[in-house]
């Protein structure tokens, strides 16, 4: 029989176009391969995260996909009470034998992003939009300026958040000041881990005849010419793959931390910003990747110390 | 340190861009609130007009029909909470905070159900409102100062900024200068002396509602048609409420409320400077303590000037013909 | 000729109270019209609709032989009618300017009209010799002063039937002397008024023709040269009214109030109270008289303890009361009533009881600690059935505990303030303005009240304006000018002039 | 309109439930316009949030931190005060909780550690309370603006707290460690098993009782007497020697203090750790309800009910029906916010005449 899947969102919801919205397109494309459809929740806080959780174990379901990291202490807590029910639990590490974390090394797709920055950059200064100063965030901006300094010393990288309450991810007027008040200190490349708050940074970056990073999923469509590239966490593949594996048996309860080697992030290259990425930022960056991939640059994860080496 | 090092012109750019979106809501808070009608529902009514006016702009492509339309839906929800406030004699605070719920999910639900986007608009692309460029910039823009003054600080914002600014002599003319000005004040202090001197209580009190409509379906317009170029869920983010902290602040009185607006813009300005450099003493400051200035410094503002600020008497309080 | 105002069977009726039952009669114009009645006789309500205030349950208005309907104020004032109401309608915080051309504005643009107005204003204060400053702010002026804007409003607007809701309530007898002046001028220009008042005397100095009310009824309409004071007074309240209430020989105890060199300054340095020294002994009533605003109501204040003095001394009963060492007088009321100091405060709805409180709430007011018991909980049985008492015996009409006490006439809310004050059982009492706005058969119980307690041994000071009642009252006088005491009279010499010069700051004794 | 003409079953349960059918009305027909059936939605609603046990006990989890909340909002009100704040005294109520949590939760046993917890939570957020309360009565300062401003602080300086101090080593959520076991509020299916296994704890009871104990002291104590007195009229109360700076402190602590217990609900009787923006507007919600129930203590009980049977019908209600997004809720919560707490007497000239036209 066809395997009973699941997939729930966080406060976010499904069309955030950040790793909601990734995860659903995944649980999507697999629907369409497979033509096995799936449950779709939505937890708004960590109280209800439980109460769906445990719902929609209670069905019987064979797997549960829980998208972000609030998640955590939920699906710790519902898959020990579920020993039956197997939990994917993406962006975040839960301990228990039917539970898989999907983790991801946003700092390497972030290095790749910076380095394609301080290439593309003029100036040599590169601002980062962050949406809460959170340790994840953190992550990306320091995987990003490990690369822009690692390619060139001289770069400089201004970092500011949105905000601190979750208004700070739907605030893309302050996106866009941000990303002004920066571009008025002389950056010309800036990288937006904003959620919705990022929408306002990449269009300000377009109107301002400057630079934008996109993140999580490929932004890069959304103002050809102007978004330099995308740091994408492949949210899409995770799901997608956590599906087939239980459709095919081959499903396995563990940690993963899947980088650029794992095809967990990447950077985007496609039609939209193939004439912004000269074949020499091409070439460094697709060096880089290599050099990642194969071990040779050890890139600092912000998370595994606190700290930031740049 | 030189002037570009203190970044003080990009902190006074920004200061003026982040003010309109609290000047036109605090204008409107104003008109309510001196005609005695308290306006906690004006994050609503922002709300509400910037989804209304992205949504229409985007449809028919024309910021402008955007703008009118915002204007439209502010005014009948100033008018909702007008019928509520004034003619059903309900708690006004009551209506304002229902107008600011009711309208947090309906602007998601409709956003939802027509775009499918997470309550979000699509982008509004070519059908937003841009930045006026004014005439002879192209020449002046290198001249050392004159140039920045010129091009950034006075010219290179949207019609919207230019409309924020004027507003306030405009608003300070209605109120101390016209009829309908002398009127809503005595409305605001004291209804019982206006009634008898002839006024119709409710009447003024609609039409303070209904500019305070107009005037805040702008704050709404600009923020989704100038600042961000589409409308996201809560994107008000608590501008209305700011607004009312800078009426307060300003004691309701237009100039004063609108330094109190300058204020939180340039608070804001700053410390998007500050965030992440070494500063002398303290060293850097986190991200997160740093949001928070704006904050602390109205609090001690408000502390030290021992502003003991003064609400229109009959604030709050229906008017009710009777000893 | 037809009559100015003519009133057909008015009814009104609030709720289960009939305010107004089938009123009529008429007025003549150019007369000035009395009206009395006991409160909540229903003057005021008459006149409200008059003035398009209420609208009336039945009954109809004709104006110069003209039946009317008027809906609104706005209405009232185009038929040239005008009203001075017993609570101002001033907006406080605008000028004596803004007030005049509120309503009455002539045009969108103020700026140009405002220099226009202005100088008719200065033009009426000379003619009618009006002492008032256009440019003032409301709050500012004194009361008498308040009243005159009221005043100027109406001549500014031409007004042909002038109403007057006790108007002479908070005013001086010098006041209330240039008030009538001004109604006589406008007498001669052919204007009608109409006069509610409580004080007979000055119906029979004023006004042609008067009529009376007494539960919602015309009880008469009589020409003024025709009845006396007793003959209204008996109309009014059913009953003879007594003129001179009994009292105990004045035989004064031990002091129990010693003033020394007492000395209020204010923030901007204005020397309020001016070294006041006097003495108050175990069963007298001391009257301090004076015009209002002149450092009477800082007195009570400082005395009750709602206010700190900037130096002197009090005593008593022989010690000092603590006001050294204090930042503000925050809680010291609540001391000085534990010592048995009571106080009626002068403006009674302001400061002497809770509007939105019941009744039996109000009657416990400031003595809220008294009634509980150990957990801290207020001893409703008990309450009620003080109450139930307190009702009865001050007479306070409804009797109804649980009716908010916003809704009682102004008479009845002092009844319970005073009678709260009395059961305190103090040795001082703090009276101000006890009568203000007060009909005369209440007045009657208040007095009677007020002289047992004397006669029991109490120590009253008593602020008014009122001479009348300081003759009914006082053992002994002190006229108070200008922060300092002018001039002191035993009760035997009580003279009218002497005490008018005195008020005056006329000479000093 | 004067409805104190009115009977008091008219003023209590007619017109309320006429005001709610009207939201209802109102919502029902934006749900229709959605394009989903609205009995058949009222129906699934009722049925989760109500009468299912294990729905209604969840409605009772959330009705508990409401209560909470909106007797902070309740008690600053009788004084005339408008808390606007206790969203972020809830926030850092919920810090005080976790400190003593983190600090205690190895060595003390459950009986003291759950007291601890909550005078953590009411300490800091009485704390949070009382420095607007202060600056109200000393310097004067509008304590509309201080508390709104108080909630930005809150906010920053919880994102600081918890990201650099309480985020256990390598862990992605922004949440302090979980407590241990003995810091979990005792559930109440311990003893009643049909509630099912949801987070409805003893934290209802003690709302129960913090309701109770509001009520009597509010409207039978002589210290509420005198916060009442204070709230309607300072000169008088000033009059009657009621010290009103420290009424206007002393009130903002309680008030600080019951916002700060709302915490203990969201904590240690569901997720037991502490996470950014936990409070998710519990504290706003608290507004709601103080207005709606005008500060009554039934009437706060209901309004709790009614938004927790919200939050929790209209969830179930959007995993059945995916054209209803949670999202319609906050604007259903909006719609009864205004037909009862602002229209309140819509009706009541229309109930007066059929009143009098039978009487
Ligand atoms: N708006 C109202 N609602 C309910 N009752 C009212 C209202 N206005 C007046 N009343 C009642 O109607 C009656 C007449 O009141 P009114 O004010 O006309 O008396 P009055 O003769 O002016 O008394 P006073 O001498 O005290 O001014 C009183 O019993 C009063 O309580
Ligand atoms: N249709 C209406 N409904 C209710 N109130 C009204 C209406 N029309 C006018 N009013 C009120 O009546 C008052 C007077 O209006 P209007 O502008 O006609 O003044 P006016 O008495 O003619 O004086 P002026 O000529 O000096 O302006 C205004 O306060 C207005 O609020
Ligand atoms: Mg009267
Ligand atoms: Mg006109």
């Amino acid at each position: 029989a066809d395997p009973k899947l699941a997939i729930v969102y966080d406060a976010g919801g499904k069309f955030d176009k950040s790793f909601n919205q990734s995860a659903s397109e995944g649980a999507a494309r697999f629907k369409k391969d497979t033509n096995i459809s799936f449950l779709e929740a939505q937890a708004s806080s960590d109280t209800q995260a439980e109460q769906v959780l445990r719902g929609l174990a209670r069905k019987n379901m064979d797997l549960i996909a829980s998208i972000g990291f609030a998640q955590t202490q939920a699906v710790q807590k519902v898959a020990k009470e579920f020993p039956k029910v197997r939990f994917v639990l993406i962006d975040g590490v839960a301990q228990g034998a039917n539970v898989n974390s999907i983790t991801f090394k946003e700092e390497e797709g972030s290095y790749l992003v910076g380095v394609a920055g301080v290439m593309a950059s003029k100036s040599k200064k590169l601002g980062f939009i962050g949406g809460i100063d959170i340790p994840l965030i953190r992550t990306f901006a320091c995987g990003y300026a490990q690369g822009a300094k690692a390619t060139d010393k001289k770069a400089e990288v201004f970092q500011n958040m949105v905000g601190t309450t979750s208004a700070a991810w739907n605030d893309p007027a302050k996106g866009g000041e941000l990303a002004r008040s920066q571009f008025e200190r002389g950056v010309d490349v800036v990288f937006a881990v904003a959620g919705g708050s990022g929408m306002g940074t990449l269009q300000t970056a377009k109107e301002k005849g400057k630079l934008s990073i996109g993140v999580d999923s490929n932004q890069n469509s959304l103002y050809p010419g102007s978004v330099l590239t995308s740091m994408v966490k492949r949210i899409d593949n995770a799901v997608y793959d956590s599906f087939m594996q239980m459709k095919n048996g081959t499903w396995k309860a563990g940690v993963l931390a899947k980088g650029l080697k794992e095809g967990g992030v990447d950077w985007a290259l496609d039609e939209h910003n193939r004439k912004l990425i000269t074949p020499e930022i091409e070439k460094k960056v697709l060096g880089v990747r290599k050099d990642i991939i194969d071990g040779k640059v050890k890139v600092i994860d912000y998370r595994t110390g606190n700290s930031c080496p740049v | 340190m030189t002037f570009e090092d203190l970044h003080i012109g990009s902190i006074l750019v920004s200061t003026v861009r982040n003010a309109p979106v609290l000047i036109f809501a605090a204008m409107a808070g104003l008109f309510a609130e001196r005609s005695g009608v308290i306006d906690i529902g004006l994050e609503g009514k922002i709300l509400a007009s910037a989804f209304v006016s992205a949504a229409v702009a985007f449809a028919t492509q024309n910021p402008w029909y955007g703008v009118a339309a915002g204007v439209a839906v502010s005014v009948a929800l100033a008018t909702l909470q007008g019928y509520v406030s004034i003619t059903q004699k309900g708690n006004q605070l009551v209506a304002g905070i229902a107008i600011n719920i009711a309208m947090s999910g309906l602007t998601f639900v409709v956003a939802q159900f027509f775009f499918q986007q997470g309550g979000r608009t699509p982008d509004l692309g070519q059908a937003r409102l841009f930045d006026v460029v004014l005439p002879g910039s192209a020449a002046i823009v290198d001249v050392p100062f004159v140039g920045w003054l010129y091009t950034k600080l006075i010219g290179g914002h949207s019609v919207l900024v230019y409309l924020a600014f004027a507003l306030v002599p405009l608003v300070h003319w209605v109120l101390y200068h016209t009829r309908f000005g002398l009127r809503l004040r005595a409305c605001g202090e004291n209804p019982h002396a206006a009634d008898a001197a002839g006024v119709s209580v409710e009447w003024t009190r609609y039409k303070a509602m209904l500019i305070a409509g107009v005037l805040c379906s702008f704050s709404g317009a600009y923020l989704a048609i100038v600042q961000s170029g589409f409308f996201l869920r809560d994107m008000s983010a608590g501008a209305g409420y700011l607004a009312l902290t800078a009426m307060v602040f300003g004691n309701w009185r237009p100039l004063y409320t609108f330094f109190g607006c300058l204020m939180f813009g340039f608070f804001g300005a700053v410390q998007i400077q500050i965030e992440g450099v070494d500063l002398p003493v303290v060293g850097r400051i986190p991200g997160s303590l740093i949001q928070m200035v704006p904050y602390v410094v109205t609090v001690i503002v408000l502390a030290g000037l021992m502003a003991k600020s003064v609400a229109p008497k009959a604030i709050g309080v229906p008017f009710v013909k009777s000893r | 000729m037809h009559p100015a105002v003519e009133f057909r069977g008015i009814s009104k009726q609030f709720g289960a109270v009939k305010a107004n039952t089938d009123v009529s009669f008429s007025i003549a114009k150019g007369a000035i019209h009395g009206l009395v009645g006991e409160n909540g006789a229903g003057k005021s309500t008459l006149m409200s609709i008059l003035y398009g205030y209420y609208r009336a349950d039945g009954g109809e208005i004709l104006l110069d032989g003209q039946a009317r309907n008027i809906h609104s104020s706005h209405e009232a004032i185009h038929l040239g009618i005008g009203m001075v109401h017993q609570h101002f309608m001033l907006v406080e915080n605008m000028t004596v300017l803004d007030n005049v051309m509120l309503g009455a504005e002539g045009g969108f643009k103020l700026a140009n009209k405002r220099a226009a107005v202005e100088a008719q204003l200065r033009e009426i204060c000379t003619r009618y010799r009006l002492d008032v400053d256009p440019l003032a702010t409301i709050h500012d002026l004194s009361v008498g002063a308040q009243q005159r804007v009221e005043i100027l409003k109406q001549i500014y607007r031409s007004a042909n039937i002038l109403i007057l809701d006790e108007p002479t309530a908070v005013l001086t007898a010098q006041e209330t002397e240039s008030l009538f002046d001004i109604l006589r001028l406008f007498k001669e220009q052919g204007k009608t008024i109409i006069l509610i008042t409580h004080k007979l005397q000055e119906i029979l100095d004023i006004t042609d023709t008067v009529t009376v009310m007494r539960g919602g009824r015309v009880v008469g309409a009589v020409e003024t040269a025709q009845t006396s004071k007793e003959a209204l007074a008996n109309m009014m309240v059913g009953r003879p009214i007594e003129n001179n209430l009994p009292r105990g020989a004045y035989n004064p105890g031990a002091p129990v109030l010693e003033v020394r060199d007492l000395q209020l300054t204010d923030d901007q340095g204005v020397v309020l109270l001016d070294k006041l020294n006097f003495t108050l002994r175990a069963g007298e009533i001391v009257a301090i008289a004076g015009v209002s605003g002149n450092g009477q109501s800082e007195l009570m204040e400082i005395l009750s303890g709602m206010r700190l003095p900037t130096s002197g001394q009090v005593d008593f009963q022989g010690k000092a009361l603590p006001y050294a060492g204090r930042s503000d007088a925050d809680g010291l009321p609540l001391e000085f009533r534990h010592l048995g100091i009571g106080h009626v405060p002068e403006d009674r709805l302001r400061d002497g009881v809770i509007k939105n409180f019941s009744v039996m709430h109000n009657t416990f007011f400031g003595y809220q600690d008294r009634v509980k018991n150990g957990w801290g909980l207020i001893d409703f049985k008990g309450v009620a059935e003080r109450c139930a008492g307190l009702l009865k015996a001050f007479d306070v009409r409804p009797a109804n505990p649980d009716l908010r006490i916003g809704l009682l006439s102004g008479g009845n809310q002092q009844k319970v303030v005073i009678a709260r004050e009395v059961l305190a059982s103090p040795k001082l009492m703090l009276v101000g303005q006890p009568t203000r706005g007060v009909d005369i058969g209440t007045i009657e119980s208040i007095h009677t009240q007020l002289l047992a307690l004397r006669d029991a041994g109490v120590a009253i000071l008593l602020v008014s304006v009122e001479l009348e009642e300081v003759r009914a009252l006082a053992d002994r006088i002190l006229v108070m000018c200008g922060g300092s005491i002018t001039g002191e009279l035993k009760i035997d010499e009580f003279d009218t002039t002497r005490i008018g010069l005195l008020m005056g700051g006329m000479h000093k004794s | 309109m004067n409805t104190n003409d009115m009977p008091r079953w008219a003023t209590a349960f007619v017109l309320p439930l006429l005001n709610l059918l009207s939201a209802l009305l109102v919502a029902a027909l934006v749900i229709h316009l959605l394009g989903e059936d609205p009995l058949d939605s009222l129906r699934i609603l009722i049925n989760s949030a109500i009468v299912n046990p294990e729905g209604l006990s969840y409605t009772l989890f959330y009705a508990s931190t409401f209560i909470f909340t909106g007797l902070s909002v309740s008690i600053a009100m009788q004084a005339g005060l408008f808390n606007i704040g206790s969203e972020g005294q809830m926030y850092i109520g919920g810090l005080g909780l976790t400190i003593a949590m983190l600090a205690l939760d190895a060595s003390l046993p459950w009986w003291l550690l759950i007291p601890c917890g909550i005078v953590g939570a009411a300490l800091f957020g009485a704390l949070w309370g009382f420095l607007p309360g202060y600056l109200q009565a000393k310097r004067g300062s509008h304590i509309v603006v201080t508390t709104i401003m108080f909630n930005f602080i809150a906010a920053s300086l919880m994102n600081f707290f918890i990201v650099k101090y309480m985020i256990p080593a390598g862990e992605q959520n922004t949440a302090s460690r979980v407590f241990s076991a003995a810091a979990e509020m005792p559930r109440l299916n311990t003893w009643f098993p049909v509630l099912g296994d949801t987070p409805l704890n003893v934290s209802f009871l003690l709302a129960i009782v913090a309701l109770a104990i509001y009520g009597l002291v509010v409207t039978r104590s002589a210290w509420g007497y005198k916060l009442r007195a204070t709230g309607l009229n300072k000169h008088a109360a000033h009059y009657a020697g009621i010290r009103i700076s420290k009424m206007i402190i002393v009130v903002m602590l309680i008030s600080g203090a019951l916002a700060g217990l709302g915490s203990v609900n969201s904590i240690m009787g569901s997720t037991h750790y502490l996470s950014l923006n936990f409070v998710g507007g519990a504290g706003f919600v608290g507004i709601a309800i103080a207005l709606m129930g005008r500060q009554h203590p039934v009437g706060i009980f209901l309004s709790a009910v009614l938004f927790g049977a919200l939050i929790q019908g209209g969830f179930d209600l959007s995993l059945e029906k995916p054209n209803i997004p949670t999202e319609t809720f906050i604007f259903i919560q909006g719609l009864i916010i205004l037909f009862c707490g602002a229209m309140e007497n819509f009706y009541a000239p229309a109930i007066m005449k059929l009143i009098k036209a039978k009487g």
